[in-house]
C-alpha cells in the first residue's frame, strides 16, 4: 500500500528551481559581505537573522516543497518550532544571568 | 495548491480549510504523501530538535562564558594571494553546498518526469558536491588542529570554542557523509531503472518508486538548511 | 525473494459502493464510507522460527517482544528498589550494601524504570500490538525497520547491564545524571559506568526514533476505510501523543548524553566550569552545570508525559468498556491529550526552581505548569462520570482502573504543590518529591500497565488469566503501594532529603524511623505480589479458560479479528471498515449492549445513535 | 460491595492519616511563614479535591455496579457541565498560583539590610565567610584556593581584607536580622538547606546562586545537603545557631578576619625563614 494510486505527475517548472538556486547565491553572497564589512551590533544581528531567515524559508518552501505541500503536513512541521523558540528565548535570558553572576560575583565583587 | 493529488470520492479544500478536512477524514491525514515521505519529514522534525539543541547549547555556553570568544572572521581566514581572506572556505563550502541542493532539487523534478539519464547523473553531481564539501571540512579541520585547536583547548580564547566546533560540525558532516553514501547508491538504482520497474528494496517490503528520490533529496536540503543555520550562528557570530 | 509476499492474495481496494450490506451487494446511501487511498500493503511472512519469532516483522510480535524485555529489565529494577529499602528501613541489614552500591542501584533503579521499563512497554509493548490493530492497518508502514527498533532497544539493554559488570560498576548519580558530579571521582561509576549509561541511552534513542516513525506514520497514514482520527480508541490517541513528545523530546535527551560523554572522554568543558578536586584544579574550565539541567529536562518534562499519557488513554478505554459506557466527554479527552502533550514542552524547569537559574524563569514555569492542570483534571473528572450511571462490572480490570484514579488524582494533587514555585522550594530534594512521582507516574501507570494485562491477555493468548489471582494481586499491590507512598509525603515534610544513604540522628527525623521500617515492608510484599502475576500468566498459558472471540464485549477493531489471536496481516483478506467511535454502548435502541465499530449504520437504524 | 468499603476505607484513613500524624513539619523558625501558608492552602484545596473525587468514585462503585439487565446511560457528552468543571477548575488553580507568585516575588528580591554570607561547599563540607566592618565580601576564585588562602580571596580586592573567615561547619546568626545566603561551590552541586528556615538554593560551580531569610528563633538547627553530590552526601552536615545580638558580637569578634590570617602566616612564614636561616 505503499504506492499512491493515483500517479502524482505535478511536477514545476525549471525556472522556479533556477530562480531560488540564483537567489540563495545572491543571499548567502550577501551575508558572506556583513562579515566582511565588519557591520557589528543590531545591525550586524538583524542582517545575519534576516538573510538566515530568507535562505532557510527559500530552502523549505521551494526545494523541499513545502510551499505546495497541504497546510496538515505544513502546521504538523512548524508549530513544533514554537518550542524551540520558547527554548532560545529562555536560553539567551539564562546566558546573559549566568554571564552576569560570573561577572558581578567574580569580578566586580558585588557580595 | 496546484500539486494536489487526485484521490476519488475525496474533495480537496484549499487552505486552512482544506487542513481542517484533511486531519479530520478518514484513511490518512497527509492526503498524497507518500509513507515514506511522511516519515523522511518526522524525522527531520526531531533531527531538527537534536540541531536545535545542540545550537542553543552552544548559544548559551558562549554566551555565559566571561573569557573572550575567538573571532571566528580571524580564525577561520584563509590566506589567499598573501592576503587573508575571512570566512573564505568557508563561503566557497557555503557556495558548494547551495549548489548540491539545486542540482538535488533538479534531479527530483527530472525523476518526476521520469527522465532517468538526466536525473541519476544530477544525483551523481550531488553526491559530488557533498564529497567536496566533505572534504574541505576535513581540510579545515586539520588546518585547525594544525594550529593547535583542541575538543580542549584552543589558542585563541575560551575553551568551549573548539568543544562546540568539533561537535558541531562533526555532526553535520556527519550527516553529509551519511547523505553521500546514499546518493551513490541511489544513483545506482536509478541507471539501473529499479525506479521505473518497481523493483523492492533490500530490506524493506517497498516497491522502487521515484517518490525514494525526493525523499532523499528533502534529507539533503535538510543538511543544507541546517548549514545555513551553522553557518549564521558558528562562523558569522 | 518476490514468493514470501502476498501481493496477489489480498483484496485490491475495494471500489465504493459494495462495502457492507455484505452479500446481498445492494448497500444503501448510510453505509457510504469513502474508496480506500493506498492499495494494500504487501507483508514479509516469516517461514522460519528466525524470521517468524526472533527478526520478527510482525508488530505483535515485536510488542510482545519489547513487553517481555521491558518486563524483565523492570524485574531488575525491582530487585534494586528491594536492595534500597532494605537499607533505609533496616540499615546494616544487608552487609554488602555500602554507600557507593545504595546510590548505584538508585540511579540504576530510577533510569531503568523510566526509561527502560515505562517507556519501552508503553510505547514499544503496547504501542506495537495495539496500534495497527486499533487503527485497522495491516502492520506498522515499515516492518524492518520496526525490528530494527526492538533489536536496537535490545542492544541498549545490555550494554545498561553490562555497566554491573565494568571496573567502577555502573553510573551512581542519580537517573537525572547531573554534572558535574557523574563524571568526576566521588560518585560511584564514575569512569566507565557513566559512559556505558550514555552510550546505552542514545542507543535507545536511535532504536526508539524507529519505532517512532513508525507508530506516528501508521496512525497518521495508514488507517482504516472509515477510521477517522475522532474515530480512533484513546488507547491510539494516548500512544500517539506520547510518540509525538518522544520525537521532539528525546534529541535534547540524545545531546545531552553526547555533550557529557565528551566532557568525561575529551575533557571537553560543556558542562564543567573550574573544579578544584582533593586540592587540584582539575583541566575543566567555563562551563555551566545548569546547561545539562535544561536540556535534560526539556528532554525530562516530556518524558514524564510519555509515560502518562499511553496509560490516560488506555484507561479510558478500560474504564468505558467496564462500565458498559460511552468514555464521557470523548472530545474533550482528545484535546485534553494533546494540549497536555503540546504544554508539557514549555513547563521543563518547573524541575529546578531551586536549582540556580534565572530567578525569573520561577514566574513563567509557575504559571505553565499549573495550567497543565485544568486539562488534567477535565481528564479525572471525565474518567469518573464514566462511572456515573453506568453498569460497572467489578473485575480486576476495573479494580485497576479505579485504583489508578485514586492514586493518579493523589498524585495529581501532590504535583500541584510541586509546580507551584513557592510551595516547592520547602518540599523540593525531599522525599515529598519521591513520594510524589512514584505516585503518579509509578504507581499510576502500573496500575494501568496490569489493568491493561488483564484486559487484552485473552487477545494475546486466546485464555483469561484467572480472576481470583487477579483480585489477590490487585488488593496488595494497590493497598501495599498507597501505604508505601502516602505516609512517605510526610517524611518530606518533616525536611528529610531524597538520596540519603543513611538515616539520621537529628532529633525531628529519627521519629521517623518506624515509619521507614513499615515502608520498606510493604514494599517487599508489593514486590513480591507481581509474582502472583507472572504465576498467573504462566499458568493461564496452558490452562486458562479459553477466550473465545471478543470476550469483553468491546468494539474496538482489535476484537474483531477474523482469527483470535490475530494473525500476521491481523485482518485475513478483507481490511476492516468503520463506522462509527469505538464507544457505542447501551445505545438505547440497540439489541446488544455494544455496537462494534465495523457496524454498520443500516444494520442499527432503529437507535438512537449520536453521529461521530 | 466490599470493593466500595475498601475504597472508602482507603479515603477515610488517608483523612485519619492526616489529622494524626505524629510527622508533620518542624516548627518554623524564620519569616517564611507564608510558604507553610501556601502549603496548608494547597492542602485544603487539593485535599478537598481529592477527597470529593474519591467519594463521588466510591458512590459510582456502590450505586452502578453490574446488574444484569440494566442498560447503562448513553451520553456522550455534556457541553454545559463540562464548562462550568473547566472554569471552577481553572478558578481553583489560579487561586492557588496567585499566592505562589507572590511569595515567590519576594523570595527572589532580598531585602536592603540583608547581611551577605559566603557559604562555601565541597565534597563534603561547608564553611563560612561574613563580610567586615565594610559590609562587603571580597570576590574570589577557584584557583586561588590553598592552605593560606582558604576561600581562594583575590588578593588585590580590598573588600576582603576584613572578612570573616569560618573554617568549621558551624554557623552563627543574628536573630531577627535578614541574611543572603550567597552560595558557592567548588566541585560539585550542593545545597544548603535548614528545613526549619523552609528556603534551600543550590550551590552551583562556576557560578553564584542567592537566596534570603530571616531566622527568628534562637537555637540551633541542622543543616542539610539537599542536592545530590556524590557519595559522601548523606554525611554533609553543619550546624546553625541562631542567637541574640549581644551572644552574636561575642562570636564574631572571636572570630579570625582574612587580615588576621595573613598576619599569622607572615609569622609563621618569618619564623620559618629565621629557622632555616640559624
Amino acid at each position: 500500500m505503499d504506492e499512491i494510486k493515483k500517479e502524482q505527475t505535478t511536477t514545476h517548472k525549471i525556472g522556479i528551481y533556477l530562480w531560488i538556486w540564483g537567489l540563495l547565491f545572491v543571499l548567502s553572497f550577501f551575508s558572506y559581505m556583513v562579515d566582511w564589512y565588519q557591520f557589528q551590533g543590531l545591525l550586524r544581528w538583524s542582517l545575519i537573522l534576516f538573510f538566515m531567515f530568507l535562505k532557510a524559508g527559500l530552502i523549505m518552501a521551494f526545494f523541499m516543497h513545502l510551499y505546495w505541500e497541504r497546510y496538515a503536513l505544513v502546521n504538523v512541521l512548524l508549530w513544533p518550532m514554537t518550542a524551540i523558540a520558547c527554548f532560545v528565548g529562555l536560553m539567551v535570558a539564562e546566558g546573559k544571568y549566568t554571564l552576569f553572576s560570573r561577572l558581578f560575583y567574580f569580578f566586580v565583587g558585588g557580595g | 495548491m496546484s500539486s494536489d493529488p487526485k484521490i476519488e470520492g475525496y474533495k480537496f479544500k484549499p487552505g486552512y480549510s482544506g487542513m481542517a478536512a484533511d486531519t479530520a477524514s478518514d484513511q490518512t491525514m497527509f492526503k498524497g504523501v507518500h509513507w515514506g515521505k511522511a516519515m523522511m519529514w518526522i524525522f527531520l522534525l526531531s533531527d531538527t530538535f537534536i540541531f536545535s539543541c545542540f545550537l542553543i547549547s552552544y548559544m548559551k555556553g558562549r554566551a555565559s562564558t566571561p573569557v573572550e570568544w575567538p573571532n571566528p572572521s580571524e580564525v577561520f581566514a584563509l590566506n589567499a594571494f598573501g592576503v587573508p581572506v575571512p570566512l573564505l572556505l568557508i563561503a566557497i563550502m557555503t557556495f558548494v553546498l547551495i549548489t548540491s541542493s539545486g542540482t538535488m532539487a533538479l534531479a527530483v523534478k527530472y525523476g518526476y518526469e521520469r527522465n532517468r539519464k538526466m536525473c541519476g547523473w544530477l544525483i551523481i553531481a550531488t553526491a559530488l558536491g557533498g564529497l567536496t564539501f566533505v572534504g574541505m571540512q576535513v581540510f579545515e579541520w586539520s588546518k585547525l588542529i594544525h594550529e593547535g585547536v583542541r575538543p580542549w583547548e584552543n589558542p585563541f580564547g575560551a575553551a568551549q570554542f573548539g568543544s562546540f566546533f568539533f561537535m558541531i560540525t562533526g555532526f553535520h558532516g556527519t550527516h553529509v557523509s551519511i547523505g553521500v553514501i546514499f546518493l551513490f547508491i541511489y544513483a545506482y538504482k536509478t541507471f539501473a531503472g529499479h525506479y521505473d520497474e518497481g523493483k523492492r528494496g533490500w530490506f524493506t517490503t517497498m516497491k522502487g518508486d521515484y517518490v525514494e528520490i525526493e525523499i532523499l533529496g528533502l534529507y539533503w536540503h535538510f543538511v543544507d538548511l541546517v548549514w545555513v543555520f551553522i553557518f549564521a550562528f558558528f562562523y558569522l557570530w | 525473494m518476490s514468493e514470501d509476499f502476498n501481493e496477489n492474495k489480498t483484496i485490491q481496494a475495494q471500489s465504493s459502493e459494495t462495502i457492507s450490506g455484505g452479500e446481498t451487494g445492494v448497500a444503501p446511501d448510510i453505509d457510504y464510507v469513502r474508496p480506500a487511498e493506498l492499495s494494500d500493503q504487501d507483508l514479509y511472512h516469516g517461514h522460519t522460527f528466525i524470521t517468524k519469532w526472533v527478526f520478527c516483522q510482525d508488530a505483535k510480535v515485536i510488542g510482545v517482544q519489547y513487553f517481555l524485555l521491558a518486563t524483565f529489565t523492570g524485574i531488575i529494577g525491582l530487585i534494586l528498589s528491594w536492595l534500597m529499602r532494605l537499607q533505609l528501613g533496616f540499615p546494616g541489614a544487608a552487609g554488602f550494601m555500602t554507600a557507593e552500591h545504595y546510590y548505584q542501584f538508585v540511579t540504576m533503579h530510577g533510569m531503568i524504570m523510566v526509561v527502560y521499563f515505562l517507556t519501552a512497554l508503553f510505547l514499544g509493548g503496547f504501542g506495537n500490538y495495539l496500534i495497527p490493530l486499533m487503527t485497522g492497518a495491516r502492520d506498522m508502514v515499515f516492518p524492518y525497520v520496526n525490528m530494527v527498533s526492538f533489536w536496537m532497544f535490545f542492544v541498549a539493554v545490555g550494554v545498561l547491564l553490562a555497566s554491573f559488570f565494568v571496573p567502577g560498576g555502573p553510573t551512581g548519580s542519580g537517573w537525572t545524571l547531573y554534572p558535574p558530579q557523574a563524571i568526576l571521582e566521588g560518585t560511584p561509576g564514575s569512569g566507565m559506568g557513566i559512559i556505558l549509561m550514555c552510550v546505552s541511552l542514545i542507543l535507545f534513542v536511535a532504536g526508539f526514533t524507529m519505532g517512532g516513525l513508525n507508530y506516528l506514520i501508521t496512525i497518521l497514514q495508514a488507517r482504516t476505510r472509515g477510521m477517522t482520527l475522532m474515530r480512533m480508541p484513546l488507547t491510539v490517541w494516548g500512544i500517539f501523543t506520547a510518540t509525538v513528545l518522544a520525537m521532539l523530546a528525546f534529541p535534547a535527551l540524545l545531546v545531552s548524553a553526547l555533550m557529557m560523554t565528551l566532557d568525561k572522554v575529551l575533557a571537553t568543558s560543556f558542562f564543567m566550569p573550574t573544579i578544584l578536586k582533593a586540592g587540584e584544579v582539575l583541566e575543566y574550565g567555563g562551563g555551566t552545570p545548569i546547561l545539562f539541567q535544561h536540556l535534560f529536562w526539556f528532554f525530562g518534562h516530556p518524558e514524564v508525559y510519555i509515560v502518562a499519557l499511553p496509560a490516560f488513554g488506555i484507561v479510558s478505554d478500560l474504564i468505558s468498556v467496564h462500565s458498559r459506557k460511552n468514555i464521557f466527554g470523548y472530545r474533550m479527552m482528545v484535546w485534553a491529550i494533546v494540549v497536555i502533550g503540546a504544554l508539557s514542552f514549555f513547563v521543563w524547569a518547573h524541575h529546578m526552581y531551586v536549582s540556580g537559574m534565572h530567578p525569573w524563569f520561577g514566574f513563567f514555569f509557575a504559571t505553565t505548569t499549573l495550567i497543565i492542570a485544568v486539562p488534567t483534571a477535565m481528564k479525572v473528572y471525565n474518567w469518573i462520570l464514566t462511572l456515573w450511571r453506568g453498569n460497572i462490572r467489578m473485575n480486576t480490570v476495573m479494580l485497576w482502573c479505579l485504583g489508578f484514579i485514586v492514586t493518579f488524582v493523589n498524585g495529581g494533587i501532590t504535583g500541584i504543590f510541586l509546580g507551584n514555585v513557592t510551595v516547592d522550594v520547602p518540599l523540593s530534594d525531599t522525599y515529598f518529591v519521591v513520594a510524589h512521582f512514584h505516585m503518579v507516574m509509578g504507581i499510576a501507570p502500573l496500575m494501568v500497565i496490569m489493568g491493561a494485562v488483564y484486559h487484552w491477555f485473552p487477545l494475546v493468548a486466546g485464555r483469561m488469566l484467572s480472576e481470583k489471582l487477579g483480585k489477590w494481586h490487585f488488593w496488595i499491590t494497590f493497598l501495599g503501594a498507597y501505604s508505601i507512598y502516602f505516609p512517605m509525603h510526610y517524611l518530606g515534610f518533616i525536611g528529610v532529603p531524597r538520596r540519603y544513604f543513611e538515616m539520621y540522628d537529628s532529633p525531628y527525623i529519627t521519629s521517623a524511623v518506624g515509619m521507614n521500617e513499615f515502608i520498606s515492608t510493604a514494599a517487599f510484599i508489593v514486590g513480591a505480589a507481581q509474582f502472583i502475576l507472572i504465576y498467573n500468566i504462566v499458568v493461564s498459558l496452558k490452562m486458562g479458560k479459553p477466550a473465545g472471540k471478543n470476550p469483553w464485549q468491546a468494539n474496538s477493531l482489535e476484537w474483531l479479528t477474523p482469527s483470535v489471536p490475530p494473525e500476521h496481516g491481523n485482518w485475513g483478506d478483507k481490511l476492516p471498515v468503520v463506522y462509527r467511535w469505538p464507544y457505542d454502548f447501551s445505545v438505547p435502541g440497540a439489541k446488544e449492549d455494544f455496537i462494534p465499530q465495523t457496524t454498520p449504520p443500516s444494520e442499527v437504524v432503529e437507535t438512537e445513535v449520536e453521529k461521530t | 460491595m466490599h470493593v466500595g468499603f475498601i475504597f472508602l476505607a482507603v479515603i477515610v484513613g488517608s483523612i485519619l492519616f492526616h489529622i494524626f500524624t505524629p510527622w508533620y513539619w518542624t516548627d518554623i523558625a524564620s519569616n517564611w511563614g507564608a510558604m507553610d501558608d501556601t502549603i496548608t492552602l494547597t492542602f485544603w484545596v487539593g485535599g478537598g479535591v481529592f477527597v470529593a473525587v474519591c467519594l463521588f468514585m466510591v458512590y459510582c462503585v456502590f450505586k452502578f455496579s453490574y446488574k444484569e439487565g440494566r442498560k447503562a446511560e448513553y451520553k456522550p457528552e455534556d457541553k454545559k457541565l463540562e464548562k462550568i468543571l473547566t472554569w471552577a477548575t481553572t478558578l481553583g488553580v489560579a487561586a492557588l498560583l496567585a499566592p505562589g507568585l507572590i511569595v515567590w516575588n519576594q523570595y527572589i528580591n532580598v531585602p536592603k539590610n540583608a547581611i551577605s554570607i559566603d557559604v562555601m561547599a565541597w565534597q563534603w563540607g561547608w564553611q563560612y565567610r561574613l563580610p567586615g566592618e565594610d559590609g562587603k565580601l571580597g570576590s574570589t576564585k577557584v584557583e586561588n584556593i590553598n592552605d593560606n588562602n582558604p576561600f581562594g580571596i583575590i588578593l588585590e580586592d580590598t573588600n576582603g581584607r576584613d572578612d570573616v573567615l569560618i573554617q568549621s561547619d558551624v554557623l552563627h546568626l543574628k536573630n531577627n536580622r535578614p541574611v543572603k545566603i550567597l552560595l558557592r561551590s567548588v566541585d560539585v552541586l550542593h545545597n544548603w538547606y535548614v528545613p526549619q528556615f523552609r528556603a534551600k538554593m543550590d550551590a552551583v560551580p562556576g557560578t553564584i546562586t542567592y537566596y534570603w531569610f530571616e531566622p527568628n528563633k534562637i537555637g540551633e538547627y541542622e543543616v542539610l545537603c539537599a542536592e545530590y553530590c556524590g557519595v559522601g552526601h548523606y554525611a554533609m552536615r553543619g550546624r546553625v545557631f541562631v542567637k541574640s545580638d549581644e551572644d552574636y558580637k561575642n562570636w564574631i569578634n572571636e572570630q579570625e578576619t582574612f587580615s588576621d590570617l595573613i598576619a599569622r602566616q607572615k609569622i609563621i612564614e618569618f619564623s620559618e625563614t629565621k629557622l632555616a636561616k640559624k
